[in-house]
């Protein structure tokens, strides 16, 4: 079933955008220079502040028909481009809309005289740009921070940073990875053969055969070499003596990564 | 002669000069930021000593113009080069800049920075779009961390900038990042 | 004009404070001894002027009774404290361990945050190892705490987390403890 988002204008006009079928009109202009442009947009409101800036408006005042028409067009090209358009940009597409159809209903005479601070439809989209802009501006500060931060260098290792073997992972990493390992061998289990079981003292003996030839071993391609959870267990043990007694330490590079052995 | 007052006077004497020196070495070997009291309670000194060693040691490595500096940094002190060298050090280095992170991920941890503990659906609800993708790129660089659940429906998962986020943006704390609202002056 | 000239022309022009500045800081990043020869190549110099900056460097860390000390060491310079320091190192490094857990403690301690209460043989059938040790060290470090018997054969100890755990791994309570279901929406 096509993922379709339909919207309807008050002029009857429809606006389909199909996730796998649209073909959008073709919008003249220089391509390439507006899909590096397109690609930076972080949001359906950081595309809306660029348009309001772009059309030079005021965002007290937005003059919101000529600003969705902008925003539609930008949709289409991205789709043009075959640039992934977001759900979120035709949520913000129909947000629009709306509100553009609500600011062209004839205002309640009665009401409008009794009632000063009838809403502007408008509002509630003010209020969310301008806080939306404060982080925005938050992100650019915080990336000249970085920038001066990765000029700056620590002092390289030194003899005393390795005396104790220690993993620097949360016990939600360690969980994750056991977990990983011991589900993806649980149909194995269901079928499994009896067979001659290797021993712990063997398999410590071959894995530390394996690090010190290859000076690094993948742990996860090391589980999943083995045949049954009894072997997969019997690794695991392997691994945990081996770290504990040996010169030989985990990384692992990032929070669910690989986790590798490596000889100090 | 009383043998607990020995005890007492060994609390160890030493010279200004001597505490600079210890506080630099010391300085020196913590692989990560060593707060004030960490090396307080080590060297079994006053705080308000340790300070000044600090204080002093700062301005040696300024006064001689040395490539190095002492920054406060993550609720610690710690060495780094100056930023002047950055050119020379990663060329013997042989090392690239850190992959920048893009501007959703910036946006995203700024918005989990100010906002923090803060749950998915409130940073959707500012950044207007799914951040999914961004928080895990900062869980793997570990800029932001789990900060228990929100009691809402559903208890979601909340989340807050890490210590290394403090490290790597250069900050004592969090407390010295620019207020959110300072940044409305600039929007209008 | 000529190229090669305008190429050779291009040779950085540092002044000396700012040849030992840059020695200095190559020093205090490099991760093994660094030799006079690489100096000279990465930093376009000859070997003269920088054999001059560490000298000066060395120097100057010795006039300010600095903790740090420039040592030639296997045909190379590196940074290292001074001798008449190292008992304070070593103490500060004795202090250090104890802020990390072991794998081993940290595999137990996960067992036990997620099956408590829990006992040694329970343990050891989860982990297929003898986790004696580890218990000792949680329970020193406050970590986990004996929460009454088993009404089993031999009525073994049973252990839990105890407050101490919830607050330094920043919970209110153990139902924050994160489950596999908080982060699968985002490793997707």
């Amino acid at each position: 079933m096509p993922l379709t988002e339909t919207i309807l204008t008050e002029k009857d006009e429809q606006f389909s955008f199909d996730f796998h079928k649209e073909t959008a009109e073709i919008m003249s202009g220089g391509t390439d220079e507006l899909k590096i442009k397109l690609g930076e947009f972080a949001g359906p409101l950081d595309l809306l502040l660029y348009l309001i800036r772009q059309e030079q408006a005021d965002i007290f005042d937005i003059p919101i028909a000529r600003i969705t028409e902008k925003y539609l067009e930008y949709i289409r090209l991205m789709k043009r481009l075959d640039i992934a358009v977001a759900a979120d940009f035709l949520v913000m597409a129909a947000t629009l809309i709306e509100i553009k159809s609500k600011m062209l209903l004839p205002r309640d005479p009665a009401l409008a005289a009794d009632d000063e601070e009838m809403e502007d439809p408008r509002q509630e989209l003010v209020d969310r740009l301008l806080e939306y802009e404060k982080f925005k501006s938050a992100a650019g500060m915080l990336h000249e921070r970085s920038t001066i931060e990765a000029a700056i260098f620590p002092r390289g290792p030194i003899e005393s940073d390795e005396n104790n073997a220690e993993i620097d992972a949360s016990v939600f990493d360690l969980l994750t990875v056991f977990q990983k390992i011991v589900a993806r061998h649980v149909d194995e289990v269901k079928m499994e053969i009896q067979r001659e079981e290797i021993s712990l003292a063997d398999m410590i003996k071959n894995l530390k055969a394996r690090i010190f030839e290859f000076g690094e071993v993948n742990l996860l391609e090391f589980f999943e070499e083995m045949h049954s959870r009894r072997e997969l267990v019997t690794a695991f043990i392997a691994v945990l003596e081996i770290v504990r007694a040996e010169t030989v330490k985990l990384l692992q590079n990032k929070t669910f990564g690989d986790i590798i052995l490596r000889k100090v | 002669m009383d043998l607990e007052v020995l005890e007492v006077s060994e609390k160890p004497s030493r010279t200004p000069t001597e505490l600079v020196a210890i506080v630099e070495a010391l300085i020196f070997v913590a692989d990560e930021p060593i707060s004030t009291r960490v090396l307080a309670e080590v060297l079994e000194e006053e705080r308000d000593s340790i300070q000044a060693a600090i204080e002093q040691l700062q301005s040696e490595y300024e006064g001689r113009d040395s490539g190095l500096q002492i920054r406060e940094i993550a609720g610690g002190w710690q060495l780094g080069t100056r930023t002047e060298y950055h050119e020379e050090v990663r060329k013997f280095l042989k090392t690239r800049p850190n992959a920048k992170l893009s501007l959703a991920s910036l946006e995203t941890l700024a918005v989990i920075a100010y906002k923090q503990p803060v749950t998915v659906p409130e940073i959707l609800e500012i950044r207007g779009v799914q951040s999914a993708s961004a928080i895990k790129t900062l869980l793997d660089r570990r800029l932001i961390v789990a900060k228990g659940r929100k009691e809402a429906v559903g208890r979601p998962m909340q989340y807050g900038t890490s210590k290394d986020f403090l490290v790597q943006f250069g900050l004592k704390d969090l407390s010295e990042l620019p207020s959110i609202e300072d940044f409305e002056d600039l929007v209008n």
